[in-house]
């Protein structure tokens, strides 16, 4: 956090001078460990056995929030009989698919006949003594998670053990709470998001969500990464988090009812009414009931089609134009090989940047044309660079890593050429409107009858605040016609309404641009909560309700935040209150009704379907509904609980440069034997597209580098300071050594484990003050099938000291030791450690997947993306 | 010596070190006319817009200050109750991410096979991208699967990136691009 | 006329009314994280220009080196391992049993006000020696009581401003060097070449070409009331801006409180007025002995054996005369 | 030992532990080693070492910086000398009746001092502000002072030489009514080019000794001593080179004086000093300058006693001086310049001279405090 988000760090080191206690998990000793009371180092991926570990400690020890626990989590909740755990399956749970690699998430569902589950009402013990409860499952399920486990796995000592899980104890409860902060180092893996799940079930458990000083912290890393989730730039959803509709949903009723029933608990049941108003945005008076407000003109998805899976159809030619807008694959996306190479299929390309990044430039000056592999007379694709407007030079919105939304000021013009993205994509698209408007070929129709119609000043320019608007929603008709939505409530689902994010309705209400609020933070409470404008609603903190006991009351003096106002007959407190405000605690509610109706006093999570915090998660995740632990695919550590080595929904890509080291499971794994892990630092900005071209971040960190152990580095014979190879499956990069005790060989076992950290930030081209090889390189496109992200945090490779060679010799390297290993077969080019190379194959049986597709909506808008397998591309 | 020759007699610090309160000349005797007039550079701005960091997502608050049409300096904004003021290394830097002399100002294009880039119209290269949307997106449009179940969309586009721009921006390119059937896009949340 | 300034501050002595507080610098290298803002922050407002040759130095993760004339803040980075860190804690044992200089509080009775919701009570455990620490440390100008380069300038280029800081007039310096040779610090230094666009691009205009350069306390903001950039920028406030008198009251404190956690390696820079610069307004925190963090751990202004240096110049020059008068009579004809 | 109000409360100090191969490596002084800036690095050899081995530093960098001075001013400092002898030596010769050692001195004077001036401008970062140094007087700056001097000594210099010039050109030098004026200035220009000649020769050991590098500053005490010998050394040598022995026996007592001084000063100077901070003057470049500069004194001193009345021994023994000379202050220059690279001249002596101060029971001056 230190390292990454400095600025934020600032509430840390306070937290910390009033006798917070700051502990700091990582694989290295970084700045952030340098300012906790305690760095523990742990073997990369091995974050389910800690937290799980943690979760043992409490639930055996009985230091679980229990008054929370049994009020406000679905502990009580009895599972259906057909529900199998890891500990029985041997590392599966049941439902699984060996053949296409996925679940049937059926097995994991609640007990109870289906209207009940479907109202919220599933069959529950409050005494959670049913072994099939929750409580029960999740006591069985993490019973082997012992601090002998932990140190045999994850290379942390008892002590550390100790110093952490008592220190969440302790500090959690009616008085205290723990809060978890992480980034990438958790969702990088293939089972990351079970990462966060974990930790998720550890803060239900004591009693840190929707409290203050509670909560897990996602520290995202770009500036508007939230609200390009939230209004996404995303294939699989909508804004507000409402899916894409999939090939066969062609009923507009069943597929709102897939997103939520109208008789299941919370806001969710409304779904048919946000995506109306979407539709309404969008296509306005062409979007009618009879037509179902346009949802036929919605294209439909079949199965996953991420970024990767992008990558794959470019190189096979199938894709023709790419759009960047402020993005560098070429150094920043997994395999850069195969991204280059991608790029190199296309027809035409339009990169949009200040500078001239690595991904525009990949065509003269990138390492295949290096290598000689590539030259530019060979190169095809047409590239279109249009420089781009910054931050200063157009007013628009960001939304920050706590769901904020603050409007910037325009400062200044952009110069020359340089033009913002919405005038860039408003005028594409007024232009492809006006080269179509004759057109009669029914594809066209959706591109003709889209509202596409905005203010512009005298520079073409598109008002960025009517935007706003339009995301915000307004009355169409009735007495209000024309105003601004004030929040989503008033939304209806008759076509009077239009919202283009259901979730940031508010932001334009009264026809004020709440994000753009700037009372002075020093003239406000702690909740500063008229600066900037937060979703849903201008909440600070999701699921406040809990901060309450059951009857309404502040769990405690110090840490009160909202409660139930007897005299005034309403919720109350220092945010708004993230329920009906007029809900009495001890309202049963109306499970006749459904929706917020259905919410009684104390279903606090009022999001989710049956108004429970999830512990166990029937739906939404598509590899188990409790977290387990497995192996990277390419670790060489035996997975200690199961014979089931590698999480068996992973997804991969066949390519003959995208190969993996077998790791454990294989014979060649040996030729691989560190593991390395990539990060960003405090000097630099992802691909450094927005770092490496500015002399001043330039010079802090200059090159790129590699940080061994003086352990390592001893077993490897590296000089201080000196050039390193580091060689993988994928491909062979050299960084200058940093030999520092901050990397701290782990023992595992009988094994010592050696990690080697990697800043992703450089990369090859001629155009930045500051380039070097580039980390993500050595990295293959193998995802977690819940979020189809790749796994950057934990691989294996092999370090070799001196420079890389040049020319065609640096693929002849990475190929010699892909030889070593057995990664290469004469013909069918091998997957995941080379099927049928002796003894490589993953002895666990299981096979990643290619591709995948979304499922139903999450069930909570910021949780994380489900999906699960629909068709093979 | 340019500073002397506009100086008076009494104006030379050796005077002023005899007549005034600071005889060895370590102080108000030495100062220069410029010094005297010292006044900070974003004084003199034309204006200062309220902005937030370009950067990571913790969203600090900025100062911009102008001049001429031109970004002179950026600060923190103490007002933020996210940042109070502070700024990393990178936001500190912003100044210069505007003004970096690498800062591209101009279209360029590269034609097929071509070995260097060319000046380009940004007004004949919106018109080409248009041309080329419009094209890519018929040759690579899927109007059903092989069940004849409807698909409207098109493979032939894709998009990357939406994380660093605005809020208004991802709507705008997730409207067009959803209206076009052009289903591939993405940005770093999914990286 | 002394020749050093006297007990009324630095900024009396060089003839301002006293209008002012002394400013400084409390750089508390305790919650330092290292992040390097105050550097750029630092270089942005000033328009200095990038340092080096845009390579590794093989120095943790600085890379700037040192304080210069193009690099005014600089952020020290030092990897210890356990004995180290025994050792830091023992040094800073002695200091205290030196009972030196006993002007801070000696104990927690009069706790700075913490806000609402303090837990420092909760755990005073003194922490376990941890195996290995990082320790990160942003220097600058001290800003000297007593400051060599200003006594030694013969322009008239440094000055003694009303805050008390010392700053350096560009447009008055002709680059003489004799600055340079009299800061125990190793701060000011002449800048010869520079440049903040890199490669090809050396068009950029660079200010200060050829003149002594460094620290001005960010002199063009505070005659506007402003903060000086980099205190302003740094994200935990480990550099904090202020009141001289403040500002070392708070960094007594400080030091009290870590003293109290088990944390004597805690100890002060600067902030005793009888050392050989007459204090610094930059004072600092340090966690380990001042040469680790490459800062000077006795150092004294040249002027103060000015006297010495000035009688044994005269004595020579006697001595010549009285050699040529010799000479001469020795030679009569 | 309980020496605070706290201690009482701080848990019994685990036992040292000892560092991996029980000792720590001397690093040498150019290595830069690992993240520990000080120590660390040894990552393969451990080499027994002991405690007062050791040193920390920050990575090796110099604490201090050397001011950014070349040849030029070094040339300074030796003509400078010259022209202050010189000065010296012209008056002598204009009181004893010395008519060509007059005006040779007197031309050297103004020719060395001119050039001297020159170099200082030209090693000035802008040269073209170098009246600047004009604009005040600073009693804390011998840079200041020394500059009034100079400016000073080289405008009588300039009457003097100007007067010279017209009487050896027959009184052709174009000066209209100002002749009558510049033989009226004679002897109060000649009175204050003396008055300036010996502070000249002397207050550039000032200039030198009032800084933190490392050898010039230990020098503080000895420099002007050996300034004013070696200017003492080089204007006798000059003279002896420019002028006819039979008027240039002063000038051969004064360069033997010279050389003693010379000599004396610097071993003196030498044996004051920290080891580390003598270092500098006896090895490397600048230490096979002051070895040079030693030697030819000596063989100029033997010459001018031995062979002073010789024409060419004394104009060969005058150019071995003025070499000398030159070498000394080169020397000198380079020794302080070479003595700031390393770190432990500036930390050693300092630190010795804080534990001596605290074992003479100062224990307040300190700049680390406890609080």
């Amino acid at each position: 956090m230190a390292e990454a988000h400095p600025v934020a760090f600032q509430w840390v080191i306070e937290a910390k001078k009033r006798g917070a206690r700051v502990i700091h998990v990582d694989p290295r000793f970084t700045r952030t460990s340098a300012n906790a009371d305690r760095h523990i180092p742990i073997r990369a991926g091995t974050d389910i056995v800690l937290l799980g570990g943690v979760i043992r400690h409490v639930l055996d020890n009985e230091l679980y929030f229990k008054e929370y626990v049994q009020a406000y989590t679905n502990a009580s909740t009895i599972i259906s009989e057909q529900y199998a755990d890891p500990e029985d399956l041997d590392g599966l749970f049941s439902g699984y698919h060996a053949d296409s690699g996925t679940y049937d998430n059926s097995a994991w569902a609640y007990a109870g006949d289906e209207d009940s589950i479907a109202r919220g009402m599933p069959e529950r013990d409050e005494t959670l003594q049913h072994p099939r409860t929750v409580f029960q499952l999740l006591k069985r399920h993490y019973a082997r998670y012992t601090p002998q486990m932990v140190q045999d796995t994850c290379g942390i000592s008892p002590e550390d053990f100790e110093h952490l899980a008592t220190s969440i104890a302790e500090n959690s409860g009616r008085e205290k709470t723990t809060m978890f902060a992480y980034a990438l180092g958790w969702t990088q893996h293939q089972g990351g998001a079970q990462m966060i799940r974990t930790s998720g079930i550890l803060q239900l458990l004591m009693g840190n969500m929707g409290r203050p000083g509670g909560g897990i912290m996602a520290l995202r890393g770009h500036a508007t990464i939230q609200g390009s989730t939230d209004i996404p730039t995303l294939y699989h959803i909508l804004p507000g988090y409402l899916p894409m509709p999939k090939v066969g949903q062609d009923d507009f009723a069943e597929f709102t009812r897939a997103i939520g029933k109208k008789e299941q608990k919370g806001f969710w049941a409304d779904a048919d009414i946000y995506t109306v108003n979407l539709l309404k945005a969008w296509w306005g008076e062409h979007a009618t009931a009879e037509n179902d407000w346009g949802y036929h003109h919605l294209p439909k998805l079949t199965g996953a089609h991420g970024t990767y899976q992008t990558t794959m159809r470019m190189l096979e030619g199938g894709v023709d134009g790419f759009f960047l807008f402020g993005q560098n694959p070429a150094v920043g996306s997994a395999n850069g090989r195969l991204q280059r190479l991608g790029m190199s299929h296309l027809e035409w390309m339009v990169v949009r940047d200040f500078y001239m990044i690595e991904s525009a430039t990949w065509w003269r000056d990138g390492p295949e044309i290096e290598s000689g592999e590539l030259t530019p007379e060979q190169i095809a694709t047409e590239m279109f660079f249009l420089p781009a407007a910054n931050h200063t030079e157009k007013a628009g919105s960001f939304t920050q890593t706590q769901r904020m939304v603050q409007w910037r000021d325009q400062a200044v013009e952009p110069p020359g050429d340089a033009r913002s993205d919405l005038q860039f994509m408003y005028e594409l698209g007024c232009r492809i409107r006006e080269k179509l408007k004759d057109s009669t070929d029914p594809r066209d129709r959706a591109i003709l009858e889209l509202t596409w119609d905005y203010p512009v000043n005298e520079h073409g320019e598109p008002d960025a605040e009517a935007v706003l608007a339009e995301i915000n929603g307004r009355h169409l008709s009735g007495e209000k016609a024309g105003q601004p939505l004030a929040s989503f409530g008033e939304m209806k689902g008759d076509g009077s309404t239009l919202g283009g994010c259901w979730i940031y309705t508010g932001v334009y209400a009264d026809g004020v641009n709440q994000a753009r609020r700037r009372r002075p933070g020093q003239d406000q409470d702690e909740t500063a909560a008229e600066w900037g404008w937060a979703w849903p609603a201008n909440r600070r903190i999701l699921y406040n309700r809990a901060s309450a006991d059951p009857q309404g009351r502040p769990w405690s003096e110090r840490k009160k935040l909202v409660w139930w106002d007897e005299e005034a007959g309403s919720w109350t407190g220092h945010d708004i209150p993230d329920f009906p405000l007029t809900k009495r605690p001890d309202d049963p509610g109306d499970p006749s009704q459904g929706g917020v109706a259905a919410l009684s006093g104390t279903d606090a999570f009022t999001m989710q379907s049956d108004g429970r915090g999830w512990l166990f998660a029937p739906t939404g995740m598509v590899d188990g509904p409790i977290p387990t632990h497995y192996e990277s695919p390419e670790s060489n550590i035996r997975n200690p609980l199961y014979a089931q080595q590698s999480n068996p929904t992973r997804v991969t890509f066949q390519d003959e440069d995208n190969l993996s080291s077998p790791g454990a499971m294989g014979a060649g794994g040996e030729v691989y034997p560190y593991v390395f892990t990539t990060y960003r630092i405090t000097e630099h900005h992802t691909a450094g597209g927005m770092s490496r071209f500015l002399p001043y971040l330039a010079e802090l960190q200059p090159e790129m580098y590699c940080e061994v152990s003086p352990e390592l580095a001893a077993e490897v014979g590296l000089e201080p300071y000196g050039w390193a190879t580091i060689i993988s499956a994928r491909s062979a990069i050299e960084a200058k050594v940093l030999i520092t005790e901050r990397m701290k060989p782990l023992q595992v076992g009988d094994q010592v484990v050696h990690q080697i950290g990697l800043p992703f930030h450089w990369g090859q081209g001629t155009e930045a003050i500051v380039r070097g090889d580039g980390a993500n390189d050595l990295i293959g496109m193998n995802l977690d099938a819940n979020t189809q992200i790749q796994n950057s945090k934990n691989n294996s490779c092999t370090l070799i000291p001196g420079r890389r060679p040049r020319g065609p010799e640096r693929g002849e390297l990475v190929e010699s030791y892909r030889r070593r290993a057995g990664l290469i077969m004469s013909e069918d080019p091998a997957v995941d450690g080379a099927a049928g190379a002796p003894g490589a194959g993953p002895a666990d049986g299981s096979v990643p997947h290619e591709v995948r597709g979304p499922e139903e909506a999450s069930a909570v808008p910021s949780g994380e993306r489900s999906m699960k397998e629909m068709k093979d591309r | 010596m340019a500073g002397m020759a506009r100086i008076t007699f009494l104006d030379w610090p050796v005077v002023r070190q005899l007549r005034g309160a600071d005889p060895t000349g370590r102080g108000t005797s030495v100062t220069s006319a410029r010094t005297r007039d010292t006044a900070p550079r974003t004084g003199s701005a034309d204006g200062v817009a309220d902005s937030i960091c370009p950067y990571c997502a913790v969203g600090c608050g900025q100062r911009v200050f102008h001049k001429d049409g031109k970004v002179i300096q950026i600060e923190g904004n103490p007002d933020s109750p996210v940042s109070r003021g502070r700024l990393c290394p990178k936001g500190a830097a912003s100044q210069q991410l505007a003004n970096s002399y690498l800062r591209q100002t101009k279209v360029r294009y590269r034609r097929p096979y071509a070995t260097e880039w060319e000046d380009l119209e940004l007004d004949t290269a919106m018109d080409m991208i248009a041309d080329r949307f419009i094209a890519s997106r018929r040759k690579h449009w899927e109007d059903e699967d092989d069940q004849g179940r409807p698909l409207k969309r098109t493979m032939g586009i894709a998009s990357l990136g939406g994380a660093t721009i605005d809020n208004e921006e991802n709507y705008l390119i997730k409207k067009f691009f959803t209206a076009a059937g052009a289903i591939q896009m993405e940005n770093q949340a999914r990286i | 006329m002394s020749l050093l300034s006297g007990p009324e501050g630095p900024a009396a002595d060089a003839g301002w009314e006293h209008e002012h507080e002394r400013k400084g610098f409390f750089t508390d290298t305790s919650i330092c994280i290292g992040c390097k803002a105050c550097e750029v922050a630092c270089k942005e407002w000033n328009r200095n220009p990038i340092d080096g040759n845009l390579e590794i130095l093989g120095s943790s993760y600085d890379n700037t080196g040192e304080l210069g004339a193009n690099t005014w803040r600089h952020v020290a980075f030092i990897e210890q391992s356990q004995e180290r860190i025994e050792e830091a804690r023992e040094s800073g044992r002695k200091l205290v049993s030196l009972g030196m200089p006993g002007i801070g509080p000696k104990s927690s009775g009069t706790r700075g006000a913490l806000p609402a919701g303090d837990l420092s009570s909760s755990d005073l455990t003194p922490p376990d020696t941890p195996e290995f620490r990082w320790l990160m440390s942003s220097d600058v100008c001290k800003h000297c009581t007593n400051a060599g380069c200003l006594d030694v300038c013969p322009t008239g280029a440094i000055f003694r401003s009303e805050f008390g800081s010392v700053v350096v007039q560009e447009d008055v310096c002709n680059g003489c060097g004799t600055c340079v040779s009299a800061c125990p610090f190793g701060v000011i230094e002449r800048r010869d070449d520079g440049t903040i666009s890199p490669f090809a691009h050396r068009e950029d205009k660079v200010e200060r070409m050829g003149t002594a350069s460094k620290c001005t306390l960010c002199y063009d903001k505070m005659v506007d009331g402003q903060e000086p950039a980099c205190s302003a920028t740094c994200p935990t406030q480990s550099i904090k801006f202020g009141d001289h008198p403040d500002l070392t009251a708070e960094a007594q404190q400080r030091v009290t409180d870590l003293h109290e956690r088990g944390m004597t390696e805690a100890r002060l820079y600067g902030a005793n007025p009888k050392d050989g610069v007459g204090g610094t307004g930059s004072v600092f925190l340090l966690l380990d002995e001042p040469e680790v963090y490459g800062l000077p751990p006795d150092p004294q202004v040249p002027t103060k054996s000015l006297p010495q240096t000035y009688a044994t110049a005269g004595i020579a020059a006697a001595g010549m005369i009285a050699a040529v008068a010799l000479s001469f009579l020795g030679s009569r004809r | 030992m309980s020496i605070t109000d706290f201690d009482a409360d701080r848990p019994p100090q685990p036992p040292r532990r000892r560092r991996r191969g029980g000792g720590r490596r001397r690093r040498s002084l150019n290595e830069v080693g690992m993240g520990d800036g000080s120590r660390e690095g040894a990552v393969v050899e451990d080499v027994e070492f002991t405690r007062s081995d050791e040193f920390d530093s920050y990575y090796g960098r110099p604490v201090v910086k050397a001011p950014p001075w070349k040849g030029p001013i070094a040339i300074y400092l030796f003509l400078g000398g010259v022209a202050a002898g010189s000065g010296m030596l012209a008056f002598g010769a204009q009181c004893t009746d010395r008519p060509v050692l007059r005006r040779n001195a007197r031309l050297t004077a103004l020719g060395t001092v001119g050039l001297g001036t020159l170099a200082l401008i030209e090693d000035l970062g802008r040269p073209e502000r170098f009246l600047n140094m004009m604009r005040t007087v600073k009693v804390t700056s011998p840079m200041s002072l020394g500059t009034w001097i100079v400016g000073g000594f080289a405008s009588f210099s300039g009457v003097l030489g100007a007067l010279e010039v017209d009487r050896m050109t027959g009184q052709r030098l174009p000066l209209g009514v100002l002749r009558p004026l510049l033989g009226a200035a004679e002897v109060p220009a000649a009175l204050a080019q003396v008055a300036l000649a010996p502070v000249l020769a002397s207050y550039t050991g000032a200039l030198l000794g009032n800084s933190v590098v490392p050898t010039w500053e230990a020098g503080r005490g000895h420099l002007s001593y050996l300034f004013v010998s070696s200017a003492s050394l080089a204007a006798g040598g000059a003279a002896m080179v420019t002028s006819p022995v039979a008027e240039t026996g002063p000038a051969r007592l004064l360069a033997t004086a010279g050389v003693v001084g010379d000599v004396v000063s610097m071993n003196r100077m030498k044996e004051s000093m920290h080891p580390l901070e003598a270092e500098p003057l006896e090895t490397g470049r600048p230490g096979t300058m002051l070895k040079w500069a030693e030697r030819l004194a000596i063989a100029g001193g033997i010459g001018t006693v031995l062979g002073g009345r010789n024409r060419w021994i004394a104009a060969a023994s005058g150019a071995a001086l003025l070499t000398s000379s030159a070498l000394t202050r080169f020397g000198v220059l380079h020794a302080g310049l070479e003595s700031v690279k390393d770190p432990r001249r500036v930390i050693e002596p300092q630190k010795a001279r804080l534990a001596a101060r605290r074992a003479s029971g100062i224990t307040d001056d300190s700049i680390s405090t406890s609080g």
